[in-house]
């Protein structure tokens, strides 16, 4: 089998600069143009190709990147994501509906208190390592549903209806005949979100991340400020996630606390590592595939959820480290050129 | 290698690709769909509620072999606003689709409003009961002009249960449980409202459950129950918790009455809490589909494998509505919408069915109360 | 040199029912080698944990720059300038040689998480600075030439000398080395006691745990001995080697090899 | 807080019993947990099947009917106890191939965590996929071997036979289970294991053979479960083991997950927990009161209520 990973990213550590920027244009134009390819066998029976690359697709990808911070970056079992995407919505279905503000108005408001209920989880809870993590933030996330069906000042079980589309920007229309507007928008967060994430990687934070998944406590003896870092981390994964579930609210028009299950939770989990924890690449291929192949073998009906399961339990078997692993390469190349010198 | 590729490449072509087979010139097909849940935690009733519509359907391509042949989309929706998302857009933009059978869910159905509007999809939904989907007040969920439905309002229910519920106990004390689905608590508000406007009834209190929580211990509820010495207890919610509720009151000794509403109203009712259903009280539109036959309940055993259930008349009478409307030449969207909205239509039980202007049927709004006796749901008549 | 750096006063470490460390007091002069041996078990590791917050005393106190450490966690005790290695090796093993000390040089950042976001000019600038300084560390202790490779592939000695790289990367004054020469051979050892000369010779204090007797004996400053959680001698190596207390508690329970 | 105050006996009595049913499934996630370090996601699916396998051994295999009436004496005795092992059996059975399928090769090849954790929620997905498409995604009743009599009302709480046999019969089984973690050689390897998987690998103990026992054994205290849910609620269904096993896992980290002792009073006291917020809070707010003291206890107990230091620093 060809190695993916390491094939792609010597060819990009070969390019110069300009190429690179060359080959990230193509690319991105590319990906923009997805939406159009719904005339070949990429088509999905019964559900709609163009609304299926927003929701599930395009969604599950965002809150894979986002919950990657958390998980793939520095090794914390979150099993309440789905929290801070209900946040968002709900943020979103509120405001919309209660006040004049419009979507992009919300957005940053989403944002910020998916990130505050980060907060006030991350401080008391991020002490906790493991599975006793897992296991708090899996409630965190039944908490926020089960308190959205009790709360009948935001619709109860009822949920909230007529929720606002954006308004149009750059002449783009967002409304229900344009689910492309929709899948632009977030393909411009989830390349907001990479680049974050890519910055992050390669400085102090990334540093620090990488060293709390791999020895925490080591981290923390060599003056890595661990409970600080790992609230960042978590803080920024519920930005990502209130940022999708703001969008997710403004394109569905309608949400309810049955979109905010844990089994959300578990399938962004999935996506993670499925394609490859702690790899941009890998956890985006995950979130394409575990949200796309549900869609496409509707046929099946009432079998695709089995198939979903033998699928994630055989690939895990056979490739443990995901599809794209994360990076394990040794830039042997700057040794050689040393022993040159 | 290369030859096994080939082949993989081709047998992943095949088990991707649908199969589209050359229709006989001579017959014409159309397709209808059916939206509901048919995974996740509420698939119980997607599949009990398509059977009826599948049934329709086969009983519709024998008759008319070689003339008319009807093929059915399933889009399952989960029963949620999420996986409404997903498939209104796609059965919207296929037009091939002349009308749909659902949403069976209220939220899904006002998650899925916008999509069909647009499209002008003609829709007769099963089993969404609540109100505002067809109050032209209420915007934000208003499903006209393509929404229309066969199952009574909660606000036609909702006091009809109250008042089927007390009859004939002298001092009512009524407990009343949901189900914290939006079926369940919706229908609860109608209940309490009406329990409430009856000087001579004491709610003792209410209370909510888990509906999607298959294991439900409810012993803290029954405790409650019995500290307040109610002798009616109320429960809003669909069959199997129903079944599960009732059984763990009686064989915690509670001796008074209990009722349900029409999404207990299924066979399976008595069929899970056996001995416990005896003697409750429950409240539906219509008639369960047993009820229209010995001989057309086990033809529909035998076409689909399995005994009608929930909402299974109201499946049917939709699906046949759409039938009935091909067979009169309505076979685009526009001529739908058209023929179902004036169209006067007989449903199994031999009652006239016409939609009213927001898409309820008109003239009727009656509903029936019904008793569990000897094993059997028998009824007891309308509920004034 | 008579400067003292760390001050161990009366620390008492009990675990349940039993003392780790009874009473031990301990200075640590700026710029010296201090080796602090004893048998397996006498809680040498133990005077480690306490010293850089792993573990809260029971009683007593650790003072370092004449400030009590005493409630401080454990990261801003590496921030004040003590850093430690481990007796078993933990580096960070998917992460680059270089990696390893630019990450624990981080320790003095400023830049924050936004700063690394956003900031472009200070932040890069910090970047380039904290790499060549890793280079530097790296090149001293003389394993620059493995700077790119992932630390788990990396030869055992390599790694043990990682250790001591990333020690001194951040930034810290005292070094408390844990058996830094465990497993090496008698060539390896001689080397590595240069490079401890060496850093002591660069300004760094150096608390060491060693078994190797020659090794100590060669380049300690002063010998503290530990015996069942007790300080038993605290002098020249010379006067410690002879010391009968000390000779005692070897023979009694003999130095172990690993 | 009136009901809890007025029924607080028989809110008591209903909260030990539904406990009870907790502790032994937390015993399928703590002993694995305890030799894995994993959480088995696929536990919730072990008790599932053990349910059906309770249905079908009263319903199929021993022939009663719906409206079959409840059976007394030795009859009784034989069938229920027919029914507990075969329930045992099969969830012990599944237990078995979940480790198969979900773990040993992930676990031989020595991979990250995370991995064994997603083919485990993959097995779980399939496991109840399969059920859900046999059953039609319905409920199941069982037919009723046992009367649900009341035997006595002490205190105001009414002691129901099927109740009361929980009470009983769950505890004796614990004990046994302890005794055999303590006291056998396989229980012994399987605590060696617990406590270090190297130095038992060194010792000469088989890991595969332990590995595969502890999951046999939480299987099979997971299927006593079963049997008891299914002899008190007679309902099952496809993803009935979601909500208890969310349920039990969370007791078992409220014990001190990896530790049996910490099983069985995380189950109780998550089971009476439960009973009174429901009393005192109403329903709804069940699940949240339940998360809300877990955290509160973590907070203060990193390691649960009975945890051993197992995540502590080792510098």
């Amino acid at each position: 089998m060809i190695n993916l990973r390491d094939a792609g990213a010597n060819a990009w550590a070969k390019w110069n600069k300009p190429k690179r920027a060359a080959f990230s244009i193509v690319a991105i134009f590319l990906v923009g143009l997805m939406p159009y390819a719904g005339f070949s066998i990429l088509n999905t029976p019964i559900s709609s190709y163009a609304d299926v690359l927003v929701y599930p697709v395009g969604m599950y990808v965002l809150m894979a990147l986002g919950l990657n911070i958390v998980v793939g970056k520095s090794g914390m079992l979150d099993l309440g994501y789905v929290a801070f995407f209900a946040i968002g919505a709900y943020t979103m279905g509120f405001l919309g509906t209660h006040t004049h503000l419009n979507t992009w108005e919300i957005l940053p408001i989403g944002i910020a208190l998916a990130m505050l209920a980060g907060v006030l989880l991350g401080i008391p809870t991020l002490r906790l390592r493991g599975d006793y993590l897992a296991i708090v933030t899996l409630g965190f996330g039944e908490i926020i549903r089960i308190t959205a069906v009790n709360t009948i000042k935001i619709g109860g079980p009822n949920g909230i209806s007529n929720i606002p589309h954006p308004p149009s920007v750059f002449g783009l229309t967002f409304d229900i005949m344009h689910p492309n507007s929709f899948y632009w928008l977030i393909l411009v967060l989830i390349l907001l979100v990479i680049w974050m994430i890519r910055r992050l990687t390669v400085r102090r934070p990334g540093r620090a991340w990488e060293a709390i998944r791999q020895d925490e406590d080591a981290a923390e003896l060599m003056g890595v400020p661990t409970l600080k870092y790992k609230i960042w981390s978590f803080v920024l994964g519920a930005a990502v996630g209130g940022a999708a579930g703001v969008v997710f609210a403004s394109k569905a028009l309608f949400i309810s606390p049955d979109s905010f299950t844990l089994n959300i939770s578990i399938l962004i989990l999935s996506c993670i590592v499925f394609g490859g924890i702690g790899n941009i690449w890998g956890v985006i291929l995950g979130g394409v595939i575990l949200a796309y192949l549900p869609e496409r073998i509707r046929f099946i009906s009432d079998a695709r959820q089995l198939v979903f399961g033998i699928t994630l339990v055989v690939i895990m078997n056979f490739r443990p480290d995901g599809l794209l692993p994360r990076k394990k390469r040794e830039k042997i190349v700057t040794k050689s050129a040393k022993e040159v010198k | 290698m290369k030859k096994k590729v080939l082949a993989g490449v081709a047998v992943v072509t095949v088990a991707l690709g649908f199969a589209v087979s050359p229709a006989d010139a001579a017959v014409k097909t159309y397709t209808l769909a059916y939206q509901g849940p048919l995974t996740g935690d509420n698939a119980q009733t997607g599949i009990d509620e398509i059977a009826g519509v599948k049934y329709a359907i086969a009983k519709f391509n024998a008759a008319h072999k070689g003339s008319i042949q009807v093929k059915l989309v399933e889009a399952d929706d989960q029963g949620g606003a999420a996986g409404a998302g997903q498939v209104a857009p796609g059965i919207a933009k296929n037009t091939a689709i002349i009308g749909l059978v659902g949403p069976a869910f209220s939220g899904a159905s006002i998650a899925s409003f916008p999509f069909y509007k647009a499209a002008g999809l003609t829709l007769i939904s099963p089993s969404a009961t609540r109100v505002t989907l067809t109050d032209p007040t209420v915007a934000s969920d208003f499903g006209g002009p393509v929404f229309h439905r066969l199952p009574s309002k909660d606000d036609k229910q909702g006091p009809a249960l109250a008042a089927y519920a007390i009859k004939g106990v002298t001092a009512p004390v009524v407990y009343d449980v949901n189900d914290q689905s939006s079926y369940g608590v919706g229908l609860s508000g109608y209940v309490q409202t009406a329990l409430k406007a009856n000087s001579k009834v004491k709610l003792a209190g209410a209370d909510a459950v888990d509906g999607t929580n298959a294991a439900l211990d409810l012993s803290a509820v029954i405790t409650k129950i019995k500290g307040a010495n109610a002798n009616v207890v109320i429960y809003e919610g669909y069959y199997a918790q129903a079944a599960s509720f009732v059984k763990q009151l009686r064989d915690a000794g509670y001796k008074g009455i209990f009722a349900s509403g029409d999404g207990t109203y299924d066979p399976g009712f008595v069929t899970l809490a056996k001995d416990a259903a005896e003697g409750a009280r429950l409240t539906a539109s219509s008639a369960v589909f047993q009820d229209a036959g010995a001989k057309i309940t086990a033809d529909f055993t035998k076409v689909i494998g399995t005994a009608p259930g929930t909402y299974a008349v109201e499946d049917y009478d939709a699906t046949n509505v759409f039938l009935t409307c091909i067979t009169k030449g309505a076979t685009t969207r526009a001529k739908m919408a058209t023929c179902v909205k004036t169209g006067t239509f007989t449903g199994l039980f031999k009652n006239t069915i016409k939609f009213d202007a927001n898409g309820d049927v008109s003239g009727t709004g009656f509903i029936n109360g019904f008793l569990v006796k000897n094993g059997v749901i028998i009824s007891a008549g309308q509920v004034k | 040199m008579s400067e003292s750096l760390l001050e161990i006063k009366d620390l008492v470490m009990k675990f349940g029912g039993v003392t780790a460390l009874n009473t031990v007091n301990l200075t640590v002069k700026k710029g010296e080698i201090l080796a602090l041996i004893g048998p397996n078990g006498a809680g040498k590791t133990t005077v480690f944990n306490v010293i850089t917050g792993v573990y809260q005393p029971t009683s007593g106190e650790v003072l370092f720059k004449g400030a009590s450490l005493k409630g401080k966690k454990r990261f801003e005790i590496t921030q004040t300038g003590i850093a430690r290695t481990f007796q078993n090796i933990r580096l960070w093993g998917d992460m680059t040689a270089l990696e390893n000390v630019i990450t624990a040089s981080d320790v003095h950042s400023k830049v924050g998480l936004v700063g690394s976001l956003f900031g472009s000019g200070r932040s890069r600038r910090t970047e380039k600075a904290a790499r060549e300084k890793a280079h530097e560390i790296l090149a001293f202790i003389g394993i620059d030439e493995y700077s790119d490779r992932l630390a788990r592939n990396l030869p055992y000695g390599v790694q043990r000398r990682l250790e001591i790289a990333r020690a001194m990367g951040t930034g810290a004054e005292l070094l408390l080395l844990d058996e830094p020469a465990a497993g090496f051979n008698p060539q390896e050892k001689v080397e590595l006691a240069a490079v401890i000369k060496k850093i002591r010779d660069d300004g760094y204090t150096v608390l060491l745990i060693e078994h190797d007797m020659s090794l100590i004996m060669g380049i300690s400053d002063r010998v503290a001995v530990l015996d069942f959680g007790q300080k038993i001698a605290d002098d020249l190596p010379s006067v410690v080697q002879n010391d009968p207390k000390v000779i005692e508690a070897y023979l009694g329970a003999p130095a172990d090899e690993a | 807080m009136q009901t809890l105050i007025h029924q607080f006996w028989q809110l008591t009595f209903s909260g030990v019993a539904q406990g009870f049913i907790y502790v032994l499934i937390s015993l399928g996630y703590t002993m694995v947990y305890g030799v894995l370090r994993m959480i088995n996601f696929a536990n919730s699916e072990i008790f599932m099947f053990g349910t059906f396998a309770t249905v079908v051994v009263s319903r199929d295999l021993l022939g009663y009917g719906s409206d079959s009436q409840p059976i007394h004496g030795f009859t009784l005795i034989w069938s229920l106890a027919l029914a507990l092992v075969v329930s045992m059996i099969v969830s012990g059975v599944v237990a078995l191939l979940v480790e198969l399928i979900a773990y040993r090769r992930l676990r031989s090849r020595g991979t990250n965590r995370l991995a064994p954790l997603i083919s485990a929620i993959g097995m779980s997905i399939v496991l109840s996929e399969s059920m859900r498409l046999l059953t039609a995604s319905r409920s199941v009743g069982s037919p009723r071997l046992l009367a649900k009599t009341s035997l006595a009302e002490i205190g105001g709480a009414n002691i129901r036979v099927d109740q009361l046999m929980v009470v009983i019969v769950a505890p004796i089984m614990f004990f046994v289970l302890q005794w055999f973690v303590n006291s056998t050689r396989l229980g012994k390897g399987i605590r060696a294991v617990s406590m270090n998987e190297e130095t038992a690998k060194l010792m000469g103990i088989n890991l595969n053979r332990v590995i595969s026992a502890t999951f046999l054994i939480g299987g099979l205290m997971t299927g006593a479960s079963a049997f008891f849910f299914e002899t008190v609620y007679e309902n099952t269904k496809y993803n009935i083991g979601f909500n208890l096993g969310l349920a039990a896992f969370t007791a078992a980290v409220l014990g001190g997950i990896g530790n049996i002792r910490g099983a069985f009073f995380g189950g109780l006291a998550l089971g009476l927990l439960e009973t009174y917020a429901s009393a005192v809070l109403g329903s709804q707010w069940k699940p949240v009161t339940v998360f809300i003291v877990l955290v509160i206890v973590l907070l203060f107990r990193p390691n649960g209520i009975f945890g051993e230091a197992v995540q502590q620093t080792r510098v």
